[in-house]
């Protein structure tokens, strides 16, 4: 991979400007260059009020994504809404906290009300409206997985985000297939040498959008807003089928402080366990490098839900798998400025 | 709208949900007091100037800086800024280099001819300041500008004591600190040169001075009994470094000895090596670890060739032989002698050995209390007899050009309460912003900015400056380098990462406050505030 | 109501034959049904089609038990099928093939029906000389026409342009004319035998 | 079919394989390549609850959406199903009728339409191929007006398959008749709204009681509806139910669907017999037209229901709301439940005759099942009983067939 260029962070350390470089809002840039959150008359698509927990991850990757949807769109969006906590928590009768046209179906098509809203739009000559599908790992992973496939194949003019908690949390925490492997969760306890979702295989779902060969593909995270509010602004600006992933901590799921929530993000991915990476038309075309290098165990080690790497007698292999898991990555996404890509 | 009941629901009507009942803690701004401000003697308020300089407004930066130290120019050459040292920066990469900055602001306005602001009102009274050193004119420019009529009474025959008998050209070349001392006069303050203080009560009622501020410094050199032949040539640094100023330079010789651990024995050592002296070499009874000269002194003096002999004490001079007796350290690290002697070839042995305070001109005055060679004072710096204040070298003190600016300060902000019958109330200090309390990884990685330095040969040959200030450009890069230690600047980090827009920014210098009707208490906020202006406090219950 | 039951193999235009054969009847503006087997049918597995030409509007939507008229496009279905199940006694019946009533053994079956009710046509090899391809299907509504009247050849030959255009068209309308034109033959010879 | 429903102008049409839909969208897509279905989008999807949800995002977003299922596809969109109308959202979908495996059967009759009967979908069955165009019309017009979704249920492969001649409406006459699609909510980034809230038990049941009451409109609606289309197209099409030579009848048939024209087939033979019976159609099966059917059937003396499906362990559905509307009325007749053409097995007259004269004659209690092979009932049933490893029934029961086959071929 010889055109894999580093993006956001690692490419701001050289700009001119130094105090708070990688903050919301750096008082030193102009306000064109600051985040989208950092706007006083930003569109709050996602408003006060709403029920998520406190630290709510997905909360606030749901405003970012949907905010710079809107700012790339001027407003021309409909959002489709998958079940799940994000639905759950901003939608009870009689409040909703969107404010946005919203609609939720069921639990696993978001992706295919969407495509029925694109072709309304285009149909009724409204193709500057543009639609997007939201839901969890469960709903995109798991049982809403068809209908994704389907729309990636069709190519339909859909940017779908997927805000990974890494469980099913509205139902009370339960496995999902983004669950990460040894991670314990309510059906898959903490019991015997290997606890959690197996090593090895699994479910990569950035990886199968890539193999579909759709325009655009991108992992991000609560922990580099930058970099989450550029790409959605980057999708928004493409036709065709698009996917991206958010890594959103979930304190109630993983057994973290509230106030870690956006910490955790950033150490899974200085740890290397998620990688930030973007790929057209099933190419890897950039990667978020590694700024500061982290063992696993330091992403690990607030996290409940992965105590029991550190009372058995079986967690050092587990968190040596992790490491090896995280250490793949990092040659795979080339997540290292030494990894030897341009 | 109408539409269809229930399933189909306005927007932003979740505003009706308060969900800040569900709260523990709650997040508060807070500001807490830099480590550089903390530690600098001089008072400044840094993290304010730097705030302006990282924005461009150097003027700006610059006032706000004066109204704590009138000689920026001349203290980002010889401050040793303890403020660098204590900058929480350098558990990132490097301290931000505040001094060069400073030096830049200083010398900015030296450039662009920047006044201090006229004052609004007299006072109508009259303070006498004796000595022009630092403590003196620091006092003088903040008497003044407090609407005093101040007098400079200097025993000789320039202003600026120490810094300009005491501290080399190639470290602060002299139109700066002329520039710097005309900027104060230009205020209105009257400097009587060649003037000696005799009895300062006497001086003081002749003359009409309501109060006076006393910073003669100290001159006189300590000497040590050194046993010594016939045309040994033994001097005494400050009167060498004082005669680099007038027109006959000191004769040193060749070969030149100085002996003292002290900056002075540095500076004495890097004079005789510019005067042309092939060997310059500083005998100290302890080792390097525990020399009290700053390090970085004592390298660049190293670079230019300037040789140092440890853990040896002088016995006695002859014609051109020096006998050094070699020491060790004992378990509280104090020097024995070891009675093995040696012996150095010198022309000139010059004495670093310290100096003490001339306090005749205290004769007379009552409930003085001095101890050690200097004026005790209390806490406003004023002396036993009321009116009457003292500062810099002749107080006990730590002996730095800042620590006397701050004195200069501090007194005149003593004696001005005093003159108006009150008592001057320090404002309350904030908790210092300790680095733990920071979110580094929002601060980008700078390295800081090294100084250029003046080529080897000419610093060896000449008086130059040796240190050379930084350009517009990495001036403004090193301000920005500063982390805002515990006081918000705006980064709208709470207000982008709050989960439920619980933050409201109240615009450009207003910063942020917080909507209690909707924050849960999560933290995140105070988490990811880079620079800890954010505290959670637990609700009451 | 006239009704037709029409025997075949998948991928004999079965189904095919019975919708012309109620096209053709349409535009002799009769009331007309046309139904398969339903199923779904595989090439070569046997199948039937329905169709029903009525004056008044049909219906009926069993499957034709009582046929007044069938047509087996493939001999070889009288084994292990009972293919003239329920076929009235004034019915006619036609058989795809280029061997004679005595050496398909339906002599006794002739026998039953009115005289000239009963037809043999060489379907498929007209089929072949004419389109090229093995499917009886069309010939043999052209033969039926000759055969039952019920439809004229000159609206099955319409039926037949609205579902194939151009050289196919012709091709086919070819073969039914042909196997028409035979059957006319055939019945005229056979009237004379039987005079013997 | 697809020509009348390409007259209704569907602006989104999503399209997943089964039989016997099938075909009918697969000419829908050709229409809409060929342009002769303008500003329509034709979406392939990857399956039947995909095509719903695309409906339903389409429908939501303004768009007239129309979809097609069958069979096993329905029950694959059934949570969608029931969300389109819990949303109220007006999707028009044809069901062709066709059984539910196992064992697999892809011949007609009831149950995939009974599966959802109450899944909040208004239900009309369609008699013949003309009325099933007619309906998908008026089914649109509803949808629409009430913004509740309609399925239009067609006899799988008896009138999909059938060829037959219907008369085509004229496209002036459908616009006239159908006006284009008014939205009472509507997905717009200028006036957003969030459809689709989560509901809890404070509002719950009002929000199935509206539903309920718009079905009781529909109630009103349907027969004005069909009348307006009689009036401009000429038809008799559509209404809640239809009735044939009942005025004096003693003994009463309901049922729904393509077996009608039987029934009224076999209802002149035995009139010409002098046997007093007539026949009540029903069209609208969702709403249930219980005042209706009531006032058509109070005055007979008995009343024979056949359809085409029964709840396993109860009885026909037909049947039981039939019982529902009679129920508490004075002099109500008896009614029989006759469960026939399951599978696709074909409902002939003789069996009619038989039955129906049996209703009077010798009545029976619950369920008659038309044409049953009482043999093989009884030969599995002994199979059974001996041996407890006795396989699948329906391959046994196949055996049975081809053994009794051949031995009627034997003799």
């Amino acid at each position: 991979m010889t055109d894999v260029s580093t993006t956001s962070a690692v490419t701001q350390k050289l700009r001119f400007y130094q105090k708070g470089t990688f903050t919301v809002g750096n008082r030193l840039v102009s306000e064109r260059e600051r985040s989208v959150q950092a706007s006083i008359d930003r569109s709050n698509a996602l408003t006060c009020g709403h029920r998520a927990c406190q630290g709510c991850g997905e909360a606030l990757g749901a405003r970012y994504a949907i905010d710079a949807a809107m700012r790339a769109t001027g407003g021309k969006l409909i959002a489709v809404n998958a079940t799940g906590c994000l639905e759950v928590f901003t939608t009870p009768y009689p409040e909703t906290s969107w404010q946005v046209a919203w609609v939720h179906s069921l639990f696993g098509n978001a992706a295919a009300v969407a495509t029925g809203v694109a072709a309304a739009m285009r149909v009724k000559g409204r193709g500057d409206v543009r639609a997007i599908a939201q839901g969890g790992d469960g709903g995109t992973t798991d049982i809403g997985f068809g209908c994704l496939s389907g729309m990636f194949e069709r190519n339909d003019d859909v940017l779908y985000i997927c805000y990974d908690n890494e469980a099913y949390m509205n139902t009370g925490v339960q496995r999902s297939s983004a669950t990460p492997p040894a991670a314990r969760t309510a059906t898959t306890p903490a019991i015997g040498s290997e606890p959690g979702n197996v090593f090895g295989t699994g479910k990569s779902v950035p990886k199968i959008a890539m193999a579909h060969g759709i325009p655009y593909v991108a992992t991000a995270s609560v922990a580099d807003l930058h970099d989450l509010e550029r790409k959605v602004t980057k999708a928004m600006g493409i036709r065709g089928a698009r996917y991206i992933h958010v890594h959103v901590p979930c304190p109630l799921g993983w057994g973290s402080a509230a106030h870690d929530t956006i910490r955790l993000a950033r150490l899974a991915v200085e740890s290397g366990l998620f990688p930030v990476f973007e790929a057209e038309h099933g190419h890897l075309t950039a990667s978020r490098k590694i700024r500061r290098k982290v063992p696993v165990t330091e992403y690990l080690q607030p996290q409940k839900r992965f105590a029991h790497l550190f009372s058995s007698e079986h967690g050092p292999q587990q968190v040596a798998k992790l490491q090896a898991v995280a250490d793949r990555n990092i040659v795979e996404f080339h997540l290292l400025d030494q990894e030897g890509d341009v | 709208m109408d539409h269809p009941f229930a399933i189909t629901l306005d927007t932003g009507t979740s505003l009706a949900n308060h969900t800040g009942s569900w709260r523990t803690s709650r997040p508060v701004y807070v500001d807490r007091l830099p480590p550089c401000n903390h530690a600098c003697p001089a008072g400044e308020n840094i993290q304010a100037w730097l705030s302006h300089a990282e924005a461009g407004e150097y003027e700006a930066a610059w006032r706000v800086l004066t109204q704590d130290n009138p000689m920026p120019a001349v203290m980002g050459r010889v401050c040793y800024h303890p403020c660098e040292t204590a900058c929480n920066r350098a558990q990132i990469d490097e301290a931000v280099g505040i001094n060069s900055v400073e030096r830049f602001l200083g010398d900015e306005a030296i450039k662009q001819g920047w006044k201090f602001s006229p004052l609004e009102t007299e006072s109508g009274k009259r303070v006498l300041v004796v000595g022009a050193g630092p403590s003196g004119l620091s006092a003088a420019y903040h008497l003044r500008r407090l609407g005093h009529e101040v007098e400079i009474f200097e025993a000789g025959p320039l202003a600026g004591g120490m810094m300009r008998f005491g501290i080399p050209k190639y470290r602060l070349p002299r139109d700066v600190l002329d520039a710097e001392i005309a900027r104060i006069l230009d205020l209105g303050v009257t400097l009587n040169l060649n003037v000696k203080v005799v009895n300062i009560l006497e001086t003081m009622i002749m003359r009409g001075f309501h109060a006076a501020f006393l910073a003669v410094g100290a001159h006189i050199a300590k000497r040590a009994y050194i046993p010594a032949g016939e045309a040994a040539k033994i001097l005494d640094a400050i009167a060498v470094l004082r005669s680099m100023e007038g027109e006959a330079k000191p004769l040193l010789g060749r070969r030149v000895v100085v002996y003292g651990g002290g900056n002075t024995a540095l500076d004495v050592a890097r004079t005789a090596k510019r005067l042309g002296a092939t060997d310059a070499i500083i005998v100290y009874r302890r080792t390097r670890d525990r020399m009290p000269a700053h390090d970085f002194e004592l390298e660049e003096a190293l670079e230019e060739g300037v040789m140092m002999k440890w853990l040896s004490t002088i016995k006695r001079m002859d014609d051109g032989v020096i006998t050094v007796e070699k020491m060790v350290l004992d378990a509280t690290g104090f020097p024995q002698p070891t009675g093995e002697f040696e012996t150095l070839e010198a022309d000139s042995l010059v004495l670093a050995l310290g100096q003490d305070v001339d306090l005749s001109l205290l004769n007379g005055v009552p409930e003085l209390n001095i101890k050690d060679g200097v004026v005790q004072v209390g806490a406003n710096l004023m002396t036993g007899y009321p009116g009457i204040f003292a500062g810099g070298d002749m107080v006990p003190a730590e002996r730095t050009v800042t620590v006397a600016v701050g004195h200069g300060k501090k007194a005149a902000r003593h004696i001005d309460a005093w003159l108006r019958g009150g008592a001057y109330e320090p404002a309350p200090r904030h908790e210092i912003a300790a680095f733990d309390q920071l979110n580094a990884w929002y601060y980008a990685d700078a390295p800081k900015t090294v100084r250029p330095m003046l080529e080897m040969a000419r610093r060896r040959a000449t008086f130059e400056e040796v240190t050379q200030g930084l350009d517009e450009t990495n001036a403004l890069y090193e301000a920005r380098r500063c982390l805002s230690c515990g006081n918000c600047f705006e980064c709208d980090n709470c207000y982008g990462v709050c989960p439920d827009n619980a933050v409201i920014k109240l615009g450009p210098g207003n910063r942020f406050k917080f909507d209690y009707d909707f924050c849960k208490g999560c933290g995140v906020c105070a988490q990811e505030c880079p620079c800890g202006a954010i505290m959670m406090v637990p609700e009451a219950i | 109501m006239f009704q037709v039951r029409i025997h075949g193999r998948g991928g004999q235009g079965v189904v095919t034959a019975a919708e012309l054969l109620s096209v053709a009847a349409f535009l002799e503006g009769k009331h007309a049904q046309a139904f398969p087997s339903f199923g779904s049918e595989r090439t070569g597995a046997p199948v039937v089609s329905f169709c029903r030409i009525d004056d008044k509007e049909i219906r009926l939507r069993e499957p034709i038990l009582e046929p007044d008229g069938l047509i087996i496009q493939d001999p070889t279905l009288f084994k292990g099928l009972d293919v003239f199940q329920g076929l009235k006694a004034e019915g006619y019946l036609l058989v795809n093939s280029n061997k004679s009533i005595e050496e398909l053994h339906l002599a006794d079956m002739a026998a039953k029906l009115p005289d000239g009710h009963v037809r043999v046509s060489p379907a498929t090899e007209l089929a072949l000389k004419h389109i090229g391809r093995p499917l009886p299907n069309v010939a043999l509504l052209g033969a039926f026409a000759a055969l039952t009247g019920i439809v004229q050849l000159h609206s099955v030959i319409i039926a037949i342009r609205q579902a194939f255009s151009g050289k196919i068209g012709d091709a086919n309308v070819a073969a039914a004319t042909a196997a028409y034109d035979q059957c006319l033959r055939r019945s005229l010879s056979f009237g004379h035998v039987e005079t013997d | 079919m697809a020509e009348g429903i390409a007259f209704c102008r569907p602006e989104v049409v999503c399209a997943y394989p089964i039989t016997p839909q099938t075909h009918i969208v697969e000419a829908l897509g050709e229409m809409v390549r060929t342009g002769e279905l303008k500003h329509c989008e034709f979406i392939n999807v990857e399956s039947e609850f995909a095509a719903l949800s695309v409906a339903i995002g389409a429908s939501a977003a303004g768009a007239r959406a129309y979809t097609a299922t069958a069979s096993q596809g329905l029950l694959f969109m059934a949570e969608a199903v029931y969300n389109a109308s819990g949303l109220g959202l007006p999707i028009v979908m044809t069901l062709g009728n066709r059984a539910i495996g196992a064992p697999i059967n892809i011949w007609n009759d009831h149950s995939d339409a009974m599966s959802m009967r109450d899944a909040g979908w208004m239900q009309l069955f369609a008699e013949t191929n003309q009325e099933a165009v007619d309906l998908h019309i008026q089914a649109f017009r509803l949808a629409e007006e009430l913004s509740m979704p309609v399925m239009v249920c067609v006899d799988g492969f008896i009138l999909t398959h059938a060829v037959e001649r219907i008369d085509i409406p004229d496209q002036a006459d459908v616009d006239a008749f159908l006006p284009p699609y008014e939205p009472v909510q509507v997905l717009d980034p200028e006036q957003p709204i969030s459809i689709g809230a989560m509901v809890g038990p404070e509002a719950f049941t009002e929000v199935r009681y509206l539903q309920n009451y718009k079905q009781n409109l529909a109630l009103r609606l349907l027969p004005e509806f069909a009348a307006e289309f009689e009036a401009r197209f000429g038809r008799d099409s559509g209404g809640l139910l239809r009735t044939y030579r009942a005025d004096d009848a003693d003994l009463l048939v309901v049922a729904m669907g393509s077996v009608n024209g039987t029934i009224k087939d076999t209802i002149d033979e035995m009139r010409a017999d002098g046997v007093r019976v007539g026949l009540v159609t029903l069209v609208s099966f969702r709403p249930f037209p219980t005042q209706a059917l009531r006032e058509a059937l109070v005055a007979a003396k008995h009343v024979v229901v056949i359809e085409k499906s029964f709840a396993i362990g109860m009885g026909g559905q037909l049947a039981n709301n039939v019982d529902l509307a009679l129920r508490n009325a004075a002099g109500a007749p008896q009614v029989h439940s006759v469960i026939a053409g399951l599978g696709g097995r074909p409902i002939i007259r003789p069996s009619l005759h038989k039955v129906l004269r049996r209703a009077v004659a010798d009545p029976w209690e619950g369920m008659h099942f038309l044409d049953l092979n009482e043999t093989i009932i009884a030969k599995e049933l002994h199979h059974v009983r001996k041996v407890r490893r006795s396989g699948p029934t329906a391959e046994n029961i196949l055996r049975h067939l081809s053994v009794g086959m051949q031995q009627e071929a034997a003799k």
